[in-house]
């Protein structure tokens, strides 16, 4: 018999090969080549160094969103808010980041500390009308999205500037990004941001598997009704799970204020980053790691498919549908469990 | 009846023969033959995961047997689901209620043959049939009221109901009085026997083996899969049954020594509690618990039984009176003041409140104490002492799991018991609330549990017990507090008064002398 | 104040319409124990097959175009909901992931297709969109005539019919019952005889034909072209009119006009005195904060169908 | 970067051309000898809309492609353009194409700002465009319309159109860019009639065309008849809801003016159509003539270009002659000439219309 390890090894790589075969059939139904296709989707991702720092620019914020969303769902919470989230975890560090000057060592902190603040801020919104009222939370959440997309935009044209569209620009001293990085991938956007999201990953896994909280929020996660019986205090467990998933999306959004852009443009319409994350969370099996995994996989997958069209003439949508096929093939791995098994079951 | 197509040797109206049933890892069934006799109460006994529930969710069609054959009046029958079955008339009332609570009596009496009228639901038409149905089996039920605002007896008839209702003469009912009260035990053996007279024949898998003997006529025996025997009961004794289903001696008089009541550990004062829909449940208790001594607390199921326990536990609000434990006023405190200040609490609903079913039985068992300097260190879990702890509980308290990494979900009900009794036990509190600890068990279970309880107690521990049973109200308790509406209305010592007497007194009818 | 109420009503209906007849799928889906988080994506597919067939056949069908196109974007978001049901149902997949590969696939699908059909990102603009129309009779009743039934859109009125007769099926009808148990416990509902994969199937099929339907409307009312950027949201606004109209057709169907109206007020306010001095970035925000305010303040706790996302596995408990 | 100018002094790729072409004075007939080989590339990146956007990345993409019609140059080989799907993009698009040795490559929108003038910095010997901003570096040409002006006219059209003195304005979302719409609209209409009221909106989104259905409504009940709408997709509410509007009584008084490219075949209902006419900003044009320039080799590096009603870059569509009266056209020709005389000063933003509507 398979080890439980094994399957969780095998399935996702099963499902990203059948998601690949998948939008290779679907390459060769409407005339393309799909060999063309995945060696421009290749190219794209890791052609050369720019494009390399290009793809590990691009997985960065989907780490933390991806967290943001998987430590939420751990506590039994659904996050549809992470979007919101980064909106305001971009404003705050930028905010920060422009408008006062202080030692890097100071200011480049109070930086991203002000954007997980906000992130959280906006989680606890939800967190605490679910903790005292039993709100549901996908639709405070889906609610505080639009607040923040359209808050943000007015706090842009009215407070930070005088009726610009972007911000000014974050100072030297608040600035993720770095001339040696750039240098060696030749000025692509790379920024010490991907540090941060590393170490979030590691602080999540820490907090969730490790510590006396994360016992908590897990049991809370599993069945409420028993871990008040254990003398937890339910409310206050939704409350922090809420404002740690929005202070890892906040964070997603400093790395887009501080580290890719530098400013924050009015946005007219979502920025994806944090409904992405919902996918990325859920390929990653909710769990710290697994998420980093498939924040890969999902940076490469979309930053390749902008070669796709130029230099293979395939729309970039087709990476949309691998993306939906391979969160397919994971969400039904008993399926596929089911099918090593007869095989391996006819193999003896 | 018809007795076309009946075996010609004897009047079998269900014939299961050499049933094998496996699940991954384990055969639940090996062999067993049930035969079950035209218009018969035929018993199905064995211990916690016997395999009783498995053959019968084989003959409901829940379960595809791997090998044996199963006949209905005589005629071999491939029962391949639970429509099959109901056409074969074989009708189940499950271990665990199958009613869906936001629906009313009626709507899940009709569920799945709903009479209709112009493509609606006539609904008229079948709250008349329900009526009609339940006056003719003396089986009353409000067909308007929502399942979720009814008693447990109540929803048991209404799985009764539901099997008449789709025209059943076999009746499978799964350990249907592990959660009545007394009363509602005596109503429902009122019905069983009613039912026969109407025909009808009935498997009953219970534990009490005082109802086997009260009710049955025949009983059949299966241990760990095993078939081993059936028996008429009118031949045999409660002991005789329970050394054939354990395969050895069981006492059944719980031994212990009388109790030496020292300092009062739980006091209780004029307490008031409304339950969640605001409807005051206690009225003004009072109750006092003393270090060595088991009060058990009698009383039909939903007289402020649960209120009081959750008043006492910190789960919901008292709205007036004190509670104090050790002399210390924990009235209204959270859970966790309350555990620190040594109470123990073994919970009724063991699912929703006493296990996170997805967490490993290791963790479960610090569910109260993870964050103590035992198990961790500035936050940190110790996973190592957690574990140990785990194993030696375990093996302390015979719980059986393939290991303490083991999901809580994956254990069987008898053994999800005893992880939350050796939990609750292992802290050494001064009270221990015990709400229901042995039901749904078999009698070596529970066996175990009362002794654990009296060891308790004799360490100076005191202990209040929660039952609707009176047997384990009159074994374990030193002394006995009957609750009627929201008051205890007499405490009385247990060699004192008899079954009836207490029965009276659960009913409100009048006052006994109290000590 | 007539004025106001006449500019602001046919708005809200306009703009709940495609909302109320997804959610309506979404309570379908979610009252038989399937969690629909893919609803934006049916509405994508609904939006884009009403668009793509609305620009192909409306010399054939003329008038009728916009009516067929529905009916066609119908049936294919049905069909594109088997994916889920097949997921969800069959496969035993986390229900949320599965509906978000629904989201994924729908828009990857939908704009794939455009470019390769039209050569472009975005179709053209249909020629046979939804016109708005006065009924006839009731339109003439005074104060009410005018503000309901003027200048309205029939698909609006189909909607609240659907809502109705969602209402009916789900609470009448043998249909309607078996179809809650199985959402409520799939277990009691299997020994009933019931069978809770096809009926699941039904369910997520139905939320599938609504949505395609919602989508649909709101691209020939609305938006008349398909790209990327047709449906952003009204998908998730729908899940919210679910969970806010505690999944109850009638009470998703208020949620939906509820958001309607907050924003068609949020819209209008510039011309209703009172609001004039009011910075404009609060209207913009009032509707999101208006339903906070209103799930906080009086409509408070929902209880979900309780076998909401749990996949049924025979014979487990 | 440059593959082929590596070794060349000279910062301007183009050069190349020139010099191949060195001996030949002649500009664009005689290039169609040297297409065949020509190594010029321009590439242009749009913003998340798309070159089929019906505003201006279609316009800036026919504008390359009239281009390179006119120098018999071929599509992928000598110019081409990636799409953005989001922000992010945009740096890595602009990226690609200068690593596939783009001799110019144009940021379509303002939106790019930020990433042209870092990829610029990082890529001097790159030459790149940008539309609707000012990038300062000696490699950027920065292209600017003088939206205000055309709005003015499309204002003096309205304002000769309306019956009910009452005319409005949706913006999408409120920026300089579109103030610039909205004072040079205002400013033309009270040229006209003083007494005529504008109101303004704005959907705080370019794709929100339910918001811009719901403004229109709101706007034509109130009693507005004609409405100027620079709103990108949200304008597509706008055009349905006067379409309905007239669907619903052909006799009604409604009419909608389009923006950056005429808008009259969104406006087509049966027999009839709703738009008045439209504000023309072409792109087109601009980059037409940019490219053009960088292809002589003549880059106007480091320029703000600033294309307005004198280049014909800006203008005012005049395709439905049914609606757009010869009376209109009269008066709006009227005000061009006092434009392009300097008689006029449009404004642009707030203050500047509060002091000329002052003066009026
Ligand atoms: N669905 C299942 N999957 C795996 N194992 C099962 C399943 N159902 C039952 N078992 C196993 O089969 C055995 C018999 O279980 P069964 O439910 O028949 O016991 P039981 O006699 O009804 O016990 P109880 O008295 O506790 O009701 C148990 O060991 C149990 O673990
Ligand atoms: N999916 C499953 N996997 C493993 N064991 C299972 C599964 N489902 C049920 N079981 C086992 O089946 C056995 C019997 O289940 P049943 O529903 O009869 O509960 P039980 O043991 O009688 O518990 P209770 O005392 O709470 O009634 C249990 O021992 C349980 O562990
Ligand atoms: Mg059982
Ligand atoms: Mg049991």
């Amino acid at each position: 018999m398979f080890s439980n390890r094994m399957f969780n090894i095998l399935v996702p790589i099963i499902s990203v090969f059948l998601g690949l075969v998948a939008g290779a059939i679907i390459m060769l139904g409407f005339g393309y080549n799909p060999i063309r296709g995945y060696i421009a989707l290749i190219d794209g991702a890791f052609g050369n160094a720019y494009f390399t720092g290009e793809t590990i620019r691009r997985v960065t914020p989907y780490i933390l969103t991806g967290l943001a969303v998987a430590f939420a769902f751990r506590a039994g919470l659904f996050n549809i808010g992470a979007e919101g989230q980064v909106i305001v975890g971009w404003l705050a560090a930028v905010w920060v980041g422009s408008s006062m000057e202080a030692p890097m060592i100071i200011h480049l902190p109070l930086a991203i500390l002000a954007a997980a603040v906000a992130g959280g801020l906006w989680g606890f919104v939800p967190g605490i009308l679910k903790a005292k009222l039993g709100v549901h939370e996908v639709i405070i959440t889906i609610m505080m999205n639009y607040i923040a997309l359209f808050l943000t935009n007015h706090l842009i044209r009215n407070v930070l500037t005088e009726t610009k569209d972007t911000t000014d620009r974050v100072l030297e001293s608040a600035s993720l990004a770095s001339n040696w990085i750039m240098e060696i991938t030749s000025f692509s956007r790379l920024h010490w941001g991907l540090l941060i999201a590393l170490a979030a990953a590691v602080i999540m896994w820490f907090l969730l598997e490790k510590t006396t909280t994360g016992y908590e929020l897990r049991s809370v996660g599993y069945n409420r009704h028993a871990s008040e019986y254990a003398g937890m205090k339910v409310g206050k467990n939704i409350v922090l799970a809420m404002v740690i998933s929005g202070g890892f999306a906040g964070l997603a959004g400093a790395m887009e204020g501080l580290g890719t852009f530098g400013y924050m443009p009015t946005h007219s319409s979502f920025t994806n980053i944090g409904f992405d994350g919902i996918a990325v969370a859920l390929l990653g099996g909710n769990a710290a790691f697994g998420t980093v995994i498939a924040a890969f996989l999902f940076g490469v997958l979309k930053e390749g498919s902008l070669n796709m069209p130029t230099e293979a003439g395939v729309p970039s949508e087709l990476v949309e549908i691998v993306i939906a096929l391979i969160i397919f093939f994971v969400a039904s791995s008993y399926i596929i469990r089911w099918a090593l098994l007869s095989l391996k079951k006819e193999g003896k | 009846m018809s007795k076309k197509g009946v075996g010609f040797l004897e009047n079998y109206v269900v014939e299961m023969l050499n049933i094998r049933k496996e699940f991954p890892g384990i055969v639940a069934n090996n062999n067993i033959n049930l035969q079950v006799k035209q218009g018969e109460i035929h018993a199905l006994l064995g211990e916690n995961g016997a395999g009783k529930s498995t053959l019968m969710n084989v003959l409901f069609g829940l379960y595809q047997p791997e090998k044996g054959e199963i006949k209905v009046k005589g005629k071999k029958v491939h029962i391949t689901d639970p429509n099959v079955a109901n056409e074969l008339g074989i009708g189940m009332v499950h271990q665990h209620f199958m009613l869906v609570d936001t629906f009313s009596v009626t709507q899940n009496i009709i569920l799945g043959s709903e009479p209709r009228k112009y493509g609606m639901i006539d609904i008229k038409r079948a709250e008349k049939e329900v009526m009609e149905l339940s006056e003719r089996y003396g089986l009353k039920v409000d067909p308007k009221a929502k399942i979720r605002d009814i008693s447990v007896g109540m929803q048991q008839r209404v799985e009764i109901l539901k099997t008449l209702y789709r025209g059943a003469d076999v009746l499978i009912l799964d350990e249907p009085t592990a959660v009545l009260t007394p009363q509602e035990i005596k109503e429902l053996i009122a019905i069983m026997k009613s039912l026969i007279k109407e025909g009808i024949s009935i498997i009953l898998i219970t534990h009490k083996l005082k109802e086997i003997m009260e009710v049955c006529d025949r009983c059949t025996v299966i241990r760990k899969g095993e078939g081993i025997g059936t028996v008429n009961v009118a031949e045999s004794s409660p002991n005789e049954l329970a050394s054939l289903m354990v395969g050895r001696e069981i006492s059944f008089t719980t031994e212990k020594t009388p109790a030496t009541p020292k300092d009062n550990i739980l006091t209780i004062e004029n307490l008031r509690v409304k339950d969640s829909r605001g409807v005051e449940m206690v009225k003004g208790l009072g109750l006092e618990v003393k270090a060595g001594e088991i009060v058990g607390i009698a009383g039909v199921d939903g007289n402020g039984q649960s209120e009081l326990i959750e008043a006492i536990t910190g789960l919901s609000k008292v709205e007036s009176g004190k509670i104090l434990l050790n002399d210390k006023d924990i009235t209204n405190m959270s859970p966790r003041k309350i555990t620190e200040s040594g109470l123990s609490h073994i919970p009724q609903d063991r699912h929703k409140f006493g296990l996170v079913l997805d967490f490993p039985i290791g963790e479960n068992m610090v569910l109260q104490t993870y964050y103590q300097k035992t198990f961790s260190k500035n936050g940190v879990l110790s996973f190592n002492r957690i574990y140990d702890h785990a194993k030696k509980l375990i093996k302390e308290y015979d719980v059986r799991t393939p290991s303490e990494y083991t999901k809580a979900r994956a254990l069987s009900g008898g053994n999800q018991q005893k992880a939350i009794i050796a939990r609750e036990v292992d802290r050494s509190p001064d009270l221990i609330i015990a709400a229901q600890p042995t039901r749904g068990l078999d009698v070596g279970a529970i066996e175990f549990i009362h002794q654990k309880l009296i060891e308790e107690r004799d360490k100076g521990r005191a202990v209040l017990l929660i039952s609707f049973e009176l047997d384990e109200i009159m074994n374990v308790s030193d002394r006995i507090a009957v609750m009627f509406d929201g008051n205890i209305v007499a405490n009385v010592k247990p060699e004192e008064i008899n079954e009836q007497e207490l029965g009276l007194l659960m009913a409100g009818s009048k006052k006994v002398g109290g000590a | 104040m007539l004025d106001i109420l006449q500019t602001i009503i046919p708005i809200a209906l306009f703009y709940s319409a495609p909302l109320i007849l997804t959610a309506l799928g979404g309570v379908f889906s979610e009252r038989s124990g399937v969690v629909n988080i893919g609803l934006e994506g049916l509405m994508v597919m609904g939006a884009f097959v009403g668009i793509v067939f609305n620009l192909t056949f409306a010399d054939v069908f003329g008038d009728a175009t916009p009516w067929i196109s529905i009916l066609v974007a119908m049936v294919i978001g049905a069909i594109f909901s088997i994916i889920h049901a097949v997921a969800s149902v069959t496969f035993r997949a986390d229900q949320v992931v599965s509906g978000v590969a629904i989201n994924f696939l729908a828009l990857g699908l939908g704009v794939f297709l455009t470019k390769q059909w039209y050569g472009k990102g975005q179709t053209d603009m249909v020629s046979e969109p939804f016109y708005s129309t006065n009924i006839p009779f009731l339109s003439d009743i005074p104060i009410i005539g005018p503000i309901f039934f003027q200048k309205v859109y029939l698909t609006s009125y189909l909607a609240i019919i659907v809502a109705v007769i969602a209402w009916y099926v789900l609470y009448k009808t043998p249909f309607g019952l078996r179809l809650r148990s199985v959402g409520e416990h799939p277990m009691a509902a299997d020994t009933n005889g019931i069978n809770v994969y096809s009926m699941r199937y039904i369910a997520v099929i139905i939320s599938g034909a609504l949505g395609g339907l919602g989508g649909s409307v709101f691209a020939l009312t609305i938006a008349s072209n398909f790209s990327q950027s047709t449906i952003v949201g009204q998908g998730f606004m729908s899940l919210a009119a679910v969970i806010f109209g505690k999944w109850h057709p009638l009470g998703a169907m208020g949620a939906a006009l509820f958001f309607g109206l907050a924003q068609s007020l949020s819209v209008i306010s510039t011309s209703i005195p009172v609001l004039q001095e009011v910075p404009s970035i609060y209207l913009t925000i009032a509707p999101y904060v208006l339903t906070i305010l209103a799930l906080a303040g009086f409509i408070g706790r929902a209880e979900a169908p309780k076998a909401n996302g749990q996949p049924y596995i025979k014979g487990s408990r | 970067a440059c593959g082929t100018a590596d070794e060349d002094d000279s910062a301007n790729p183009a050069d190349d051309n020139t010099e191949t072409e060195g001996t030949d004075e002649t500009t664009n007939e005689g290039t169609e000898e040297q297409a065949e080989d020509t190594n010029f590339k321009v590439g242009m990146v749009t913003d998340t809309g798309g070159v089929d956007d019906k505003s201006f990345n279609q316009s800036a993409w026919e504008g390359l492609n009239a281009f390179g019609e006119a120098n018999g140059l071929v599509e992928k080989e000598n110019f081409d353009y990636v799409q953005s799907s989001s922000d992010a993009d945009y740096s890595p698009n602009l990226n690609r194409l200068v690593q596939q040795d783009y001799n110019l490559i144009y940021g379509i929108g303002f939106l790019l700002m930020e990433s042209v003038t870092k990829v610029a910095e990082q890529n001097p010997d790159t030459n790149f465009a940008i539309v609707d901003e000012t990038i300062e570096g000696d490699n950027v040409v920065s292209i600017r319309f003088k939206e205000h002006q055309g709005s003015f006219l499309v204002g003096v059209a309205a304002a000769m159109k309306t019956k009910s003195k009452k005319v409005g304005f949706v913006g999408g979302v409120e920026s300089e860019l579109i103030k610039k719409f909205e004072t040079g609209f205002e400013a033309g209409v009270k040229s006209v009639d003083p007494s005529i009221e504008v109101v303004a909106q704005y959907a705080e989104s370019f794709g929100d065309a339910t918001k811009g259905k719901a403004i229109a409504a709101g706007m034509y009940n109130s009693g507005a008849d004609v409405i100027y709408h620079a709103s990108g997709g949200t304008g597509n509410g706008v055009f349905n809801e006067a379409k309905d509007i007239k669907n619903a009584d052909e006799d009604a008084y409604v009419w909608v003016i389009g923006v950056d490219r005429d808008q009259h075949e969104e406006g087509a209902i049966g027999d009839t159509n709703v738009t008045l006419t439209s504000m023309l900003k072409r792109v087109d044009v601009a980059v037409q003539n940019v490219t053009q320039q960088a292809y002589e080799g003549e880059f106007p590096g480091g320029e703000t270009l600033e294309f307005g009603l004198e280049d014909d870059a800006i203008g005012i569509a005049e395709t439905n002659e049914e609606a757009y009266t010869a009376e209109i056209d009269e008066k709006v020709q009227e005000f061009k000439q006092s434009i392009l005389d300097g008689e006029i000063d449009v404004p642009s933003t707030d203050e500047e219309l509060e002091a000329y509507l002052a003066d009026l």
